[in-house]
């Protein structure tokens, strides 16, 4: 009896959930498709010798709080970190930026601008095959153009087709490596296919596209064409990939890395415990309060750059108290954003004052000043307004007496985002105005604020993360008011007006003006109390070499990254 | 009779003393806590006292419990002293004799004092608490600073007074604990008994029921309601308290159906009682016991529940402070600031160990079986 | 008259509780001798169990302590401050005890044979078959039918006197020097005593032990016992034979039982009972511990009373007015 | 026997119906679905109803209700929103990892809370006794997310890169990122290094509970005439204590059985989400707040059958240990 317990003990050690680490799926897809990969690996193994190099081999582990939502299938992820892996790890983007934001060649060699900005042909690459060996080419990427402008895929950056000619009229291939895509006239054309990874015709090209988001290919064994070749995922645990040796020498052939294992640890302190015991390498996106202790420690570094991303309260404007832009204007104002960003940020971040964010060629350092804390000032724009405190209870009231009190919503699980709602209900009370912090889960959240027939906030504490086409279109056009997005529900004929402008030009320099011209309205017009752009924050041990990340990602270079060779 | 009058002169001085001195230690250091303690409040902060008397409900309500405290430990403490104290020999009850029991578990009435003086402080806050505790001092300069004489334990991510939150935190806390647990009891003990009185079908319905209760993924049905309802400290109650009976039903309806069949139930049956004069007056007395000690041991749980609540964002919502939120919210910063998880961490420990103890205790004292 | 097997001298088992110290056996001396039987009589909380227990050191201690002075010795060897292993030894194989509660006394978890092998495997080193084998006969011995399948039967499913049966034939399975009996009839029907004790007398004459029968049935000590001891109060206040005790009973307390007996000689006639209860043991009167409830109590009485020998071997009584 | 387990089982098939029934109108009814959780500026209504028929979502509740009910009747247990896999692929991905780990929790907890427990009633009011219960009440007090944080920044953190310790224990996950490239028993050295800290936290609460229990069961047998008998026969403590009295004492902890499951899949939330165990618990609380309706299901489904099993395993245990029961 003792010797059974014992050796079962050991067996379901060993056996369960997979003794050797990977999970094979069993879905007859991946079942056929895995074996392929192998066999392919294993030629391009013996075919690409690993050169004699100190800094190939060697695994680097990242930890980050979220799973990799909808893995590499590009079609239906909207997720961040997702897009991210799927632009630099497993797959291929047609194109990418260079450090200053200029589209550079990766999938495509080349590209051919029509003279009147409605077509763009793309020279692909003849070297790069899919991990199970076929050759990626023309009719893969209008597979992937098609299928993300099929309203049926659902694809979830959908806005990025406004100005495309959508579904098969939108895409010629030309020959094997050409391929045409046409469009009207807009801004910053090429950004989609930068975010936008290619994916295999040949295995995806037979499956509906309302079963794309169903299908095991995203999950369980995405076939991509990148420099990582994915090995095994085993959910809300890791992600393995390991080198792809045929990775083309032009884009400087296989990574150094023998693999890459992104770990999902739910728990910041469980992170930070595990960057600093040199079990993870890289921490995506400590919190500030955590940065001091990464910069301390000598084991590890704190890699901080600026991010696509803005943190904000959107007025329901809709409502009698918030629906004069005096009384909001008075708010941002008797709000220390600047002192907010300082203590809660650690100063890893900046105050914002509209959606541009300081990376981007349309911001304004002279705008992003232009609202300041000035309690004495928010206090007489409130009497001008008509709010005053009439009962003596420290609070202000309207004429009718209406008192100038509203809840601002978050939701929970986001520390941030209640700090901003703690801060402003202390702060606002100096002013005479009652601020109610009010959590709410974020489905529940997404309901209220997003139903356009409900729209049941004051105020609410959220964030965007904006591509570098910048599109306020669904936020603050009038047109839009009737959509989920129309949060504030204000109109100005104005701001319409630039927006779709700015829609439409192609001109960086007419851009800037327009640019200019709109964030001073939407400053005045104060449809959102704009807080900061955080910084993003990346841990990162001191072994792994060679790593650069910047505004276009954390994982931007992961092809480069090295191990110290004395480490492993 | 000079030795009584030497006690009465003792707790006159200071009340507790003579009991202290006489070996009855757990109610001489209640006593003699209380009494310093409350004359350090209004020491310290007379000059406040007058405002307080005439301020909100819950600064009213402690300066009547300073006036109070003070009045019972010393009036007690002086009475006390005067009584014959000899063993007693005859018509010694079951509760003297769980009361003796209990008195000689030294951990036990160790947990009882923290309660009670925990429930002294939690009643006494507006007026100890050096800080407003949602006041946010200035983020750069006060930030996360660590115990210092103005902030003894130290402030939080807002610059705010982690011992004013805590203190105020024990009135969240604690009330949660006694509220919950009490709708739980009271629903617990009326659905045991019905069912272990009425037996036969209600019995089994009743039970079934109280088994798919007992079955349910608790954690999943507070997640969803909470997520559901906007979460509230009401909420919070209401659905521990809803959720937490079953446990007390299972063991009244035990002891109701071996009650059942003893003697003195039997007589009030063959009388012509009517059966909820039998419920209400014989068989839920003489179940108390256990539903006591199980109310104490639920208090413990409560809290931790709620703890765990917190730190899934589903706990009292801010800026209110309760033991639990405050753990959770200061997790994250347990390496760079240890002071702000750490303090409400423990106040949570120890109250819910005292809670544990006492209900250990009255487990040993109240079951004739355990006692030796 | 054969050489005491067991002697206990002086024995003072004290309790220390939060009420007091109480003084369940205070001063207790008697003798047991090979191959007969001795009563010990009294009511409840007179001290005859604690008595026993303390012969086989079963009392948990603390609270209870045995006094300095006291002294039991079986066969020779004194019992008070033995080595527990010896003790161990001794119990179950040279003393053993049936106890009062045949429906508690067993484990309810353990077959009646496993509960009479472990004593045989314990002290006679049998190996399991053997002990198997010995267990049936033993059961045989003491009357239960179909022993086979007994053995092999859980408490449970046995009734009282069935049990009390399986209880003697474990404590008779090391054939032991004393068998202790802890009024072994007091919870059985009627007709099931008049066999248990029919059994017991049966085989104390087959295995020529020496027998403590206690109990607080005069009755029952008419039918088995050789000597009688009275207890009251912590102490012994008469002893002797049992027809001297039935027919001249010297102290009034041992008058007082015979007299709440029903007697065969005067059908009709009244029983009368003692007034009152025995005392509580931390607590003893001062004086006479039996004045309160004696009829005849007067001058004298408010005395500690010595255990006075009286003419006859062993003849004693603890009353000044039985002195000759 | 087999009969009644077979008796016992069906009747435990309207409890969890009932459970299933109750959890699926609560989470359907909850505001919010899981098409809003996808959306992005610029989807158009179009797409939003798209998704919904995507996910089944356009039909009313009741029908989803019933079309549920007889899905799962056969087996199918529908199609994962947010994982876009078969629900019951993904309860496989992670149903045996939380197994493991409670399977461990709840054997070292019983095993020492038993032990520890009966220490303490065979030398109850002594020092040890009241020593012990304190630090057992101690971690049994400490809300367990906070005892599990505790754990890592002890034996983990600090044991390393502080203290030195020779050993410390990985704070996350359930394998080293080179498992597979481990010998046999390297493997299995990995897989217990990573089960210790989750384990533990698991477990100390449960001890705590079981100890006392088990003090309480055995203080009362220890008083038990039949253990008196067995002294009396002379045995030695040691055999009357742990032959005797413990398989007595253990019949009411059996119960205990039955009535930690629930307990420890709760626990199970917080010790996955901070030690990154890739189990059920996290799986269920993550699908709750993604309105992953099927998995929710799903998971409350087996959650809840699991719950009945462990009361009927524990019940047949009754019997194993107590020859006075008998199931017919």
């Amino acid at each position: 009896m003792k010797k059974l317990f014992v050796s079962t003990v050991v067996f379901v050690l060993a056996g369960c959930g997979g003794g050797d680490g990977a999970v094979v799926s069993n879905e007859p897809f991946c079942q056929a498709v895995l074996p392929a990969v192998d066999a392919f690996m294993a030629r391009a193994r013996a075919e690409n010798p690993v050169p004699d190099d100190p800094r190939y081999g060697g695994t680097a582990v990242v930890g980050s709080i979220g799973e990799l939502a909808d893995g590499m299938n590009a079609a239906v992820s909207s997720d961040a970190t997702s897009t991210q892996h799927q632009q630099f790890v497993n797959l291929m983007t047609l194109l990418d930026y260079d450090e200053n934001a200029v589209p550079r060649p990766y999938l495509a060699e080349s590209w051919d601008i029509s003279d009147d900005n409605t077509s763009i042909t793309f020279h692909l690459r003849r070297d790069v095959r899919w991990h199970d060996g076929e050759q990626t080419d023309a009719h893969d990427v209008a597979f992937t153009y098609v299928t993300v402008t099929n309203p049926l895929t659902a694809f979830p950056n959908s806005a990025f087709w406004d100005h495309y000619v959508k579904g098969a009229e939108g895409v010629e291939v030309i020959d094997d490596f050409t391929v045409r895509i046409h469009l009207r006239p807009h801004a910053e054309f090429l950004d989609p296919f930068r975010t936008l990874a290619i994916l295999p015709e040949h295995l995806l090209g037979d499956v509906p596209p309302e079963q794309l988001k169903q299908h095991p290919y995203g999950t369980q064994c995405p076939v991509g064409n990148g420099p990582f070749v994915f090995v095994s995922h085993s959910a809300q645990d890791r992600w393995v990939f390991q080198a792809n040796p045929a990775f083309p020498a032009g884009l400087g052939g296989r990574p150094y890395l023998d693999r890459y294992v992104y770990r999902i640890i739910p728990e910041q302190t469980t992170l930070l415990t595990e960057l600093l015991t040199e079990n993870i390498d890289v921490y995506v996106a400590p919190a500030p309060d955590q940065a001091q202790r990464i910069v301390d420690d000598p084991r590890t570094t704190l890699m901080r750059y600026p991010y696509r991303q803005y943190v904000f309260v959107g007025w329901n404007a809709r409502r009698p108290q918030l629906a004069d832009p005096r009384v909001r204007m008075a708010i941002t104002m008797g709000t220390d954003r600047g002192r907010i960003v300082q203590a809660l940020l650690q100063g890893y971040g900046t105050v914002a004052n509209s959606g541009v964010p300081p990376f981007h060629w349309a911001f304004d350092e002279e705008l992003s000043g232009s609202v300041t804390y000035d309690p004495t000032a928010a206090r007489a724009l409130l009497e001008t307004a008509g709010w005053s405190d009439r009962d003596g209870d420290g609070i202000r009231e309207n004429a009718d007496g209406l008192p100038l009190s509203f809840s601002v919503k978050y939701n929970n699980g986001n520390q941030s985002r209640q700090d901003v709602a703690e801060i402003m209900q202390a702060q606002l009370v100096d002013i005479g105005i009652d601020a109610r912090p009010q959590v709410v889960e974020w489905a529940t959240l997404l309901q209220q604020i997003n139903t356009p027939d409900l729209r049941d906030f004051d105020g609410v504490v959220m964030g965007w993360v904006v591509e570098y086409k910048l599109d306020d279109m669904d936020l603050f056009h009038s047109a839009r008011i009737d959509q989920p997005y129309a949060w504030s529900g204000t109109s100005n004929p104005e701001i319409d007006r630039l927006l779709e402008r700015l829609n439409s030009t192609t001109d960086r320099d007419e851009a800037i003006t327009l640019w200019r011209e709109y964030q001073q309205l939407v400053i005045a017009e104060q449809p959102y109390t704009f807080f900061y752009f955080p910084d993003r924050l990346d841990g990162v041990n001191v072994r792994l070499k060679g790593v650069v990340m910047d505004t276009r990602g954390d994982w931007l270079n992961i092809r480069e990254w090295y191990l110290d060779p004395a480490s492993r | 009779m000079s030795e009584m009058r030497g006690g009465r002169v003792l707790a006159a001085a200071l009340p507790g003393l003579p009991q202290l001195l006489s070996g009855r230690w757990g109610v001489g250091t209640t006593a003699l806590l209380t009494w310093i303690g409350m004359w350090w409040i209004v020491i310290t902060k007379l000059d406040r006292i007058p405002a307080f008397f005439g301020g909100a409900w819950d600064e009213k309500l402690a300066v009547w419990t300073v006036l109070v405290a003070l009045s019972t430990s010393g009036i007690w403490s002086w009475r006390d002293a005067g009584l014959e104290r000899g063993p007693k020999v005859v018509g010694v009850s079951q509760w003297d004799l769980a009361v003796r029991a209990f008195s000689k578990n030294r951990t036990a009435v160790a947990g009882l004092i923290v309660i009670v003086g925990l429930y002294l402080i939690a009643l006494v806050t507006p007026l100890i608490a050096p800080h407003d505790p949602n006041a946010q001092y200035d983020l750069l300069t006060n930030r996360l600073i660590g115990m210092s004489a103005a902030h003894p334990l130290g402030t939080d991510q807002f610059a705010r007074d982690v011992l004013s939150r805590l203190l105020y935190g024990a009135r969240i806390s604690l009330t949660i604990g006694f509220v919950a647990v009490s709708i739980s009891v009271t629903i617990g003990t009326l659905v045991g008994a019905i069912a272990g009185f009425l037996g036969g079908f209600v019995d089994g319905a009743i039970m079934r029921f109280v088994d798919m209760v007992i079955s349910f993924p608790r954690l999943v049905l507070l997640i969803t309601i909470i997520a559901i309802f906007q979460p509230s400290i009401f909420l919070i109650i209401a659905v521990l308290g809803l959720t937490l009976w079953p446990g007390t039903a299972r063991i009244v309806r035990g002891e109701v159906l071996s009650l059942r069949e003893r003697e003195f139930v039997q007589a009030a049956e063959a009388l012509g009682y009517p059966k909820r004069r039998i419920i209400l007056r014989h068989l839920i007395p003489n179940a108390l016991a256990p539903v006591i000690v199980a109310a104490t041991l639920g208090m413990g749980n409560t809290i931790v529940l709620e703890a765990g609540l917190s730190f899934l964002g589903l706990g009292v919502q801010p800026p209110t402070a309760s033991w639990g939120t405050m753990v959770a919210a200061g997790r994250n910063t347990l390496l760079t600031a240890w002071w702000l998880s750490t303090f409400p961490g423990l106040a949570i420990v120890f109250t819910v160990l005292s809670f544990n103890l006492v209900g250990d205790g009255l487990r040993d004292a109240l079951d004739p079986r355990l006692r030796t | 008259m054969s050489a005491p097997i067991l002697s206990v001298r002086d024995l003072r088992t004290w309790f220390y509780t939060d009420q007091g110290v109480a003084k369940a056996v205070d001063g207790v001396s008697f003798e047991v001798r090979l191959g007969e039987t001795l009563g010990i009589v009294g009511e409840s909380g007179c001290g005859k169990t604690v008595t026993s227990l303390s012969i086989l050191g079963l009392l948990p201690q603390p609270p209870a302590r045995i006094e300095e002075g006291s002294s039991i010795r079986f066969g020779g060897e004194e019992l008070i401050g033995l080595e527990a292993n010896k003790m161990r030894a001794l119990r179950g194989n040279e003393i053993s005890m049936i106890f009062q509660e045949p429906m508690s006394s067993l484990n309810p978890v353990y077959s009646v044979g496993n509960q009479i092998a472990e004593v045989l495997r314990l002290h006679r080193g049998m190996n399991k078959k053997q002990a198997r084998a010995e267990a049936i006969r033993l059961l045989a011995e003491v009357g239960i039918p179909d022993p086979d399948r007994r053995v092999d039967e859980y408490p449970h499913q046995l009734s009282g006197g069935m049990r009390q049966r399986v209880m003697i034939a474990m404590a008779l399975s090391c054939e032991p020097k004393l068998l202790i009996a802890d009024e072994p009839t007091t919870a059985l029907d009627v007709t099931i005593q008049a066999q248990i004790l029919e059994l017991l007398a049966d085989l104390r004459g087959r295995h020529g032990m020496a027998v403590l029968l206690i109990t607080h049935d005069l009755g029952v000590v008419a039918e088995v016992c050789d000597r009688v001891v009275v207890m009251y109060a912590g102490q012994v206040v008469e002893t002797g034979t049992v027809y001297e005790i039935f027919a001249d009973p010297k102290h009034p307390y041992t008058r007082g039982l015979l007299d709440s007996l029903p007697s065969i000689d005067n059908p009709g006639q009244r029983l009368t009972s003692i007034p009152g209860t025995v005392p509580t043991p931390t607590h003893w009167p001062a004086g006479c511990r039996f004045q309160e409830r004696c009829a005849q109590a007067g001058d004298g009485c408010e005395v500690a009373q010595d255990l006075v020998a009286l003419d006859g071997a062993d003849r004693s009584a603890r009353c000044w007015r039985s002195r000759p | 026997m087999t009969k009644y387990i077979l008796w016992r089982l069906a009747g435990s098939v309207p409890l969890v119906l009932g459970i299933a029934t109750i959890i699926f109108f609560l989470v359907n009814l909850a505001p919010g679905d899981p098409t809003l959780l996808l959306l992005s500026p610029g989807m158009n209504q179009e797409v939003v109803e798209q998704m919904r028929a995507n996910f089944g979502l356009d039909q009313p509740v009741y029908i989803r209700y019933v079309k549920w009910l007889g899905a799962m009747l056969t087996g199918d247990f529908g199609y994962s929103f947010s994982h876009s896999r078969p629900v019951l692929e993904v309860i496989k991905g992670v149903l045996p990892n939380t197994l493991i780990l409670s399977a461990f929790a709840l054997v070292i907890a019983f095993v020492t809370g038993i032990v520890l427990g009966t220490i303490q009633a065979v030398r109850q009011y002594s020092l040890m006794d009241s020593t012990m219960s304190v630090v057992l009440l101690f971690f049994y007090s400490m809300p367990s997310f906070w005892l599990a944080l505790m754990l890592i920044l002890s034996l983990s953190l600090y044991a390393r890169n502080v203290w030195d310790w020779p050993i410390w224990f990985p704070a996350s996950g359930m394998t080293g990122v080179d498992h597979e490239f481990l010998s046999f028993a390297g493997r299995i050295q990995d897989r217990v290094m990573h089960l210790v800290l989750p384990t533990l936290s698991l477990s100390l609460v449960l001890t705590a509970g079981i100890a006392r229990y088990m003090r309480a069961s055995m203080l009362e047998v220890v008083r038990q005439d039949f253990v008196r008998t067995a002294h009396a026969k002379g045995l030695p403590e040691r055999v009357v204590v742990f032959k005797h009295a413990l398989r007595n004492a253990l019949i009411p902890i059996i119960t205990l059985v039955g009535l930690y499951i629930p307990v420890l899949f709760s626990g199970t939330v917080f010790i996955e989400m901070i030690f990154a165990w890739p189990g059920m618990g996290r799986t269920l609380f993550d699908a709750i707040f993604q309105r992953d309706y099927p998995v929710v299901m799903a998971g409350t489904f087996f959650f809840a059958l699991m719950v009945v099993t462990a009361n009927l395993v524990a019940d047949v245990l009754y019997a194993v240990v107590d020859p006075r029961i008998r199931y017919e």
